[in-house]
């Protein structure tokens, strides 16, 4: 393992200032507070949270769609910040959760799957066969370029975004809840899709997700995200297996999987919800671990390595 | 068997411009059971939830050939008639908890609302019985809650609200229309479990409406899988998940990713193509075109077969068709 | 809620100097001040007079201090024409532009708003259309035009109502109907969007769910929603009404401010030009910050803040 | 969808017919007119229209107080109509649009300052100031012209700014920064043409408002300079004669009104063409 891995983030951070402006109070919102972890080549990274835990605000950092508050995020061994945008995009891209709003209503889908190369500067001849060769390998016809997305479903809106993030023969593609917005028929098509597509082309793929079982399934390593923080990381089998943090274990517990009888399980929170711009002090996760003491409430845990993972708690 | 309380046969709804997004949908409920109305977007499953609590919006037309509820024809009421059963004896809960609740007014004013609307009960009584509700679904403080406005509120909460504000009246009937769907898996698995709480102790009836297979598991008495405007099978849920037996509903259940179920990185089973759009005037089944099962006569007229009593599917294919043949 | 009123305020504040300096400009736009108060007849000296007794032969940026300085105090300068403060002068014709304001914002949005309601209750209906037909014809009415065919038709030939003159009450009508038609159709359109969003809502269909009453849905549950942009935009048309009545002023031969700020442009009466713009936007500033005020009564969300 | 409904079909058609009218007749006026609409014949002054007693075949409109003949008057009233109109929505476009489009697009303090700029101008009062500039400067079209346009940008730069803040949170606009477009290609592709609809109904509502003010102010006395003929001159013009020959009035009022209408119609119906929505 010498060589540096395809994405690396150290210590990162972003900070938003809600409602600046003369003109109204601002609040400051810890959406990512000091997230670290390294993903090699091939790889993928499951990250999972529920909403407000910053993940898809870290998939922007990554994406360099926003700057980073503080910390470095390094692609290859190289500083994101220091890339020009040409060079970034031939080196990351995105897919995004929504189909409807990720494609430009406006333009035809070839216009759409051949932006990356327009941006690039290459010319429109080579633009239109790559575009061709590129539905085709996300299993769309050829003559899907000359429409419009509205004429195109929720699924196969999703693979021209998939052809569009591909078409530049990217190293990392960053998926942002790329099936939380398909029918579970469909998510079943679009994750086999990204499976073949990240096999074949060695992608290493940054796969973002409130949905657990559609991690297990598809990511070799996880990292759990609570209000901006990594609380637990490890290889998908071991988080599984034995989960550490008592929130990774909430959240396993809360995955319904179809089997009947079994009930709904006691998850053990309670009735308050976590709020970015309101942080508490000590363990973030305090107000709702149902094994807290009273260190949890005043002391910050610090990320401990026990026995192949990662883990943010006193009591682990 | 117990009593039915809500029975539905032969629903259809059809929009303005000739587009029929319920076919003849039947389903019944007992007391104290809940019902799963299960199936991807556009299948119609709100829709005739909406039909049945005379929700639907302008534009669209309703025929059943029967429908009743506990005993009351509901077809043969007015607006003023259907007003007195809703929030009374049937309530309703939506997916949206974060729009569901008015912006303008308190959390109390509006759960007070109900019971003075109702039961002509006073404001004082009222309130006091919202907080005594609010603290059974599992807030804390909730007379604090009774003040605040909905914005003040997280989904979570918000959703709880809403369940509240359904049993004010002690309703015999709780449709619930995708519950969780827009909460976080955390918060789902309490709201579940809330609901399946509230049902044992107040031996409420449940239609719940998912497209989650996982919540139909683990919810479910029994299950109406529905497709394109109809309903393709409907079994008791245990026996619904030992034997799916329509091609559809094996399709669904395969495509669910479950933890230790597939090998990681193995291929998931998964339905080719979309939900077709189904003109007016359309026959046969209107999953052929996405069925590895399909042959000719598909395009006819679909029998309803019974593989055990309880357990109905719209296909031709036999009971025990071999599953292997779908690879 | 302190902080927010407080950077309102601050806002207020600010948009009133840019408006006070904007209006001093105006007037120093036409060049030499003094020879168009002097008028065509006057010799050099004259003019030279002129500039020395009103301080127009000061540096320019001084004369900005001084009027800012004393407008702060409430003087507004004093008239060419009358001799007299301009304040005075303002303040003896507010109450005419007052009244035909008033009178107008009743008229619409008594006209307007359950018109609006209407329409959106029965939305695509012939009704519907009917009345959003009168909105595109009230936008299309040219104001003093309609005053013309009022003074013509109800005034003289149907001898319904007084033509000009503000001696009694019913004086206001005419104008008040023509001042009315021009904020109706903005207000209808508003409140009949609002209605239709409200009515589409997720929490009104919650409400049908309760089993309220029509009368309840309607009137307590979409129609607190669908005011708050109307109470907007009712302030910012009151805004415009006042500024606009200078028009009907004028087709009514109605003393008022309007009138007042048209006779000092016709007469080159500079200083009562300043004050009239400076006061009609202090007026408007004023309404918006009402306007606010007012939604954040109507919509809790707002008082957070 | 059930396509758009005939009844606005009909009248979107209508405004299209009226506005392209009005705009052949300023087009060609030259070639249209009977007369010469700057001739005075004091021998025929006060004619009333063909149709009614005392009419004269000659003059289909009559003639004005001057013995003008009023149709060649109105035809040509038509160009001052639609050059206000158009410039109008053109200078005020211009500034408005830039505005909003920089203001929504960048955020932050460019948003303040583009914020600041729209209340200071709503704050302003219009036809006041409108006035005073013309009365400064003296009158002319040009005058008219540049003074609408520095108004009325207003509503421009409001639609511009919210519909651009909405657009540039979406998906797209992130992909296509992820795939290395420059800020100007983003600015001009992806966000513009996805507003623009929403603008051109703006253009409609402003050419309307633009044609009304300058009627308004040269009603007033203080628009366009006499003798050119524009609509709302005339009616100024003619109102002292309004109580004995109503049709002095009449005539001008209707052509502005019916212009001004037909504008609206075709701003209903483009914006149901386009989707776009009404208030912002």
């Amino acid at each position: 393992m010498t060589a540096a891995p395809a994405i690396e983030a150290r210590d990162v951070a972003k900070i938003f200032r809600q409602g600046t402006g003369m003109f109204s109070a601002a609040r400051h919102v810890r959406a990512v507070d000091g997230v670290s972890f390294a993903v090699p080549a091939g790889g993928c990274f499951g990250i999972v949270g529920e909403s407000g835990c910053g993940k898809s605000t870290l998939a922007r950092l990554i994406l360099g769609l926003y700057p980073a508050t503080s910390g470095d995020i390094l692609v290859d061994g190289r500083r994101l910040a220091d890339m020009g945008r040409r060079e970034r995009a031939r080196l990351i891209q995105p897919v995004f959760q929504d189909p409807f709003s990720s494609l430009n209503p406006r333009r035809r889908i070839r216009d759409i799957v051949g932006l990356p190369l327009a941006a690039q500067g290459v010319g429109g001849a080579e633009i239109t066969s790559r575009v061709a060769a590129m539905l085709e390998r996300v299993g769309l016809s050829a003559e899907m370029a000359g429409r419009l997305p509205a004429q195109l479903s929720g699924g196969q809106r999703q693979r021209v975004a998939i052809a569009r993030a591909l078409i530049l023969r990217p190293r990392i593609v960053v998926c942002d809840e790329p099936t939380s917005a398909l029918d579970v028929s469909v998510q079943a098509q679009i994750l086999n899709l990204l499976a073949e597509l990240r096999r074949d082309l060695g992608l290493t793929l940054l796969f973002i997700s409130h949905n657990l079982a559609v991690v297990e399934h598809i990511c070799d390593e996880v990292a759990v995200m609570y209000l901006g923080r990594v609380v637990e990381h490890a290889e998908t089998d071991a988080l599984f297996r034995a989960p550490a943090h008592p929130y990774t274990r909430a959240l396993l517990a809360s995955v319904l999987t179809p089997e009947p009888g079994r009930g709904i399980p006691d998850v053990g929170l309670g009735d308050t919800y976590p709020d970015p711009a309101n942080i508490p002090p000590g363990c973030r996760f305090h107000p709702r671990c149902p094994i807290a003491v009273d260190a949890c409430r005043t002391q910050v845990p610090q990320p401990r390595v026990l026995s192949g993972r990662t883990v943010e708690c006193l009591l682990a | 068997m117990s009593e039915t309380l809500l029975d539905v046969q032969g629903l259809r709804v059809r929009f303005g411009g000739g587009t029929e997004a319920v076919r003849g949908v039947s389903l019944a409920v007992d007391r104290g059971e809940t019902h799963c109305l299960v199936g991807e977007s556009g299948c119609g499953k709100s829709v005739s939830a909406l039909a049945v609590m005379t929700l639907l919006a302008r534009g669209a037309t309703r025929s059943a050939e029967r429908m009743a509820f506990a005993g009351t024809d509901l077809l043969g009421l007015d607006e003023r008639g259907m007003a007195k059963l809703r929030g009374n004896r049937m309530a309703m809960i939506f997916q949206e908890p974060m729009t569901s609740l008015n912006p303008a007014y308190t959390v109390g004013s509006q759960m007070a609302e109900v019971m003075r609307r109702h039961r002509g009960a006073s404001r004082r009584a009222a309130l006091d019985r919202a907080a005594a509700l609010l603290g059974r679904v599992g807030i804390t403080a909730p007379g604090m809650r009774l003040a605040q406005y909905p914005h003040q509120l997280s989904g979570g909460l918000r959703q709880r609200v809403m369940i509240a504000m359904a049993l004010m009246c002690d309703p015999e009937l709780l449709i619930a229309d995708e519950p969780t769907t827009a909460l976080d898996v955390t918060v789902q698995a309490q709201i579940l479990r809330l609901l399946l709480e509230l049902q044992r102790e107040l031996g409420l009836a449940i239609l719940l409406i998912t497209h989650d297979l996982g919540i139909v598991a683990r919810m479910a008495h029994r299950v109406s899988v529905m497709y394109a405007g109809q309903v393709v099978e409907s079994a008791p849920a245990a026996d619904l998940f030992a034997a799916p037996t329509h091609p559809y509903t094996r399709g669904l259940l395969d495509c669910v990713p479950a933890p230790g179920k597939v090998a990681r990185g193995a291929q998931l089973g998964s339905i080719p193509g979309t939900v077709p759009r189904i003109p007016l005037g359309f026959t046969g089944c209107a999953f052929r075109d996405r069925c590895a099962q399909a042959m000719p006569e598909c395009s006819g007229d679909i029998p309803a077969q019974t593989r055990i009593p309880g357990h109905r599917y719209l296909c031709r294919l036999p009971a025990g068709w071999p599953r292997d043949a779908a690879a | 809620m302190v902080t927010f009123l407080a950077r309102r305020a601050l806002l207020a504040l600010l948009v009133t100097l840019t408006v006070l300096t904007i209006s001093f400009a105006l007037t120093r736009l036409s060049g030499d001040l003094a020879v168009s108060i002097a008028g065509p007849q006057a010799t050099a000296q004259d003019v030279e007079i002129i500039r020395k007794a009103y301080g127009l032969d000061r540096p320019l940026l001084a004369q900005f201090f001084d009027w800012v300085g004393s407008a702060a105090s409430g003087d507004l300068g004093r008239s060419y024409l009358y001799h007299e403060p301009a304040a005075k002068l303002i303040r003896e014709r507010l109450p005419v532009t007052l009244t035909l304001g008033l009178t107008g914002l009743c008229i619409a949005l008594l006209t307007a708003i359950p018109l609006g309601i209407l329409a959106a209750m029965r939305e695509g209906s012939l009704l519907d259309r009917a009345i959003m037909l009168i909105a595109v014809i009230g936008q299309a009415m040219p104001s003093f035009w309609l005053g013309l065919l009022l003074i013509i038709w109800v005034g003289l030939k149907l001898q319904l109502l007084p033509i000009s003159g503000v001696d009694t009450w019913d004086g206001y009508i005419l104008p008040g109907i023509v001042l009315a038609f021009s904020a109706i159709p903005a207000l209808m359109r508003l409140t009949r969007s609002g209605m239709v969003d409200a009515l589409a809502s997720d929490y009104i269909r919650t409400a049908r769910a309760k089993g309220l009453s029509r009368a309840s849905i309607v009137l307590k549950h979409a129609l607190r929603n669908a005011a708050m942009p109307v109470v907007a935009v009712a302030a910012v048309q009151l805004g415009f009404m006042l500024s606009g009545s200078i028009v009907i002023e004028s087709v009514f031969s109605l003393h008022g401010v309007g009138y007042l700020g048209w006779e000092s442009i016709s007469k080159n009466d500079f200083p009562v030009v300043q004050a009239v713009v400076l006061f009609l936007a202090i007026v408007y500033i004023c309404l918006t910050l009402l306007a606010d005020l007012l939604n954040a009564v109507l919509d809790p969300r707002l008082r957070a803040a | 969808m059930s396509g758009f409904p005939p009844l606005r079909r009909i009248a979107a058609g209508l405004g299209a017919v009226i506005v392209l009218g009005v705009a052949f007749a300023a087009i060609f006026a030259p070639l249209l007119v009977p007369h010469d609409p700057f001739l005075q014949d004091l021998n025929q002054r006060m004619v009333p229209p063909s149709w009614m007693e005392g009419g004269m075949p000659a003059h289909l409109f009559g003639t004005d107080q001057l013995g003008r003949d009023y149709l060649s008057r109105l035809i040509y009233g038509a160009r001052i109509s639609m050059l206000i109109g158009v410039m109008t929505v053109i200078t005020s476009g211009l500034i408005g649009i830039t505005l909003g489009v920089l203001g929504g697009f960048f955020g932050g303090r460019v948003d303040d300052v583009v914020m600041f700029a729209i209340t200071c101008r709503l704050s302003i009062p219009l036809i006041l100031v409108a006035l005073s500039v013309v009365s400064l400067i003296g009158s002319s079209l040009t005058v008219v012209v540049f003074t609408l346009g520095l108004l009325l940008w207003d509503r421009f730069a409001v639609v511009a700014r919210t519909t651009t803040m909405q657009v540039r949170t979406l998906d797209y606009v992130s992909a296509a920064w992820a795939a290395g477009c420059s800020r100007s290609y983003i600015l001009l592709r992806e966000v513009l043409p996805n507003i623009v609809h929403h603008l051109i109904v703006v253009a409609t509502l402003e050419m309307a408002l633009a044609i009304l003010l300058e009627a308004a102010l040269s009603f007033l006395g203080l628009g366009v300079p006499p003798p050119l003929p524009s609509w709302g001159l005339m009616i100024s013009e003619a109102k002292d004669y309004m109580f004995f020959s109503p049709w002095v009035i009449m005539v001008p009022g209707i052509a502005l009104f019916v212009l001004v209408l037909g504008i609206n119609f075709l701003g209903d119906g483009l914006r149901d063409l386009l989707g776009a929505t009404r208030d912002a």
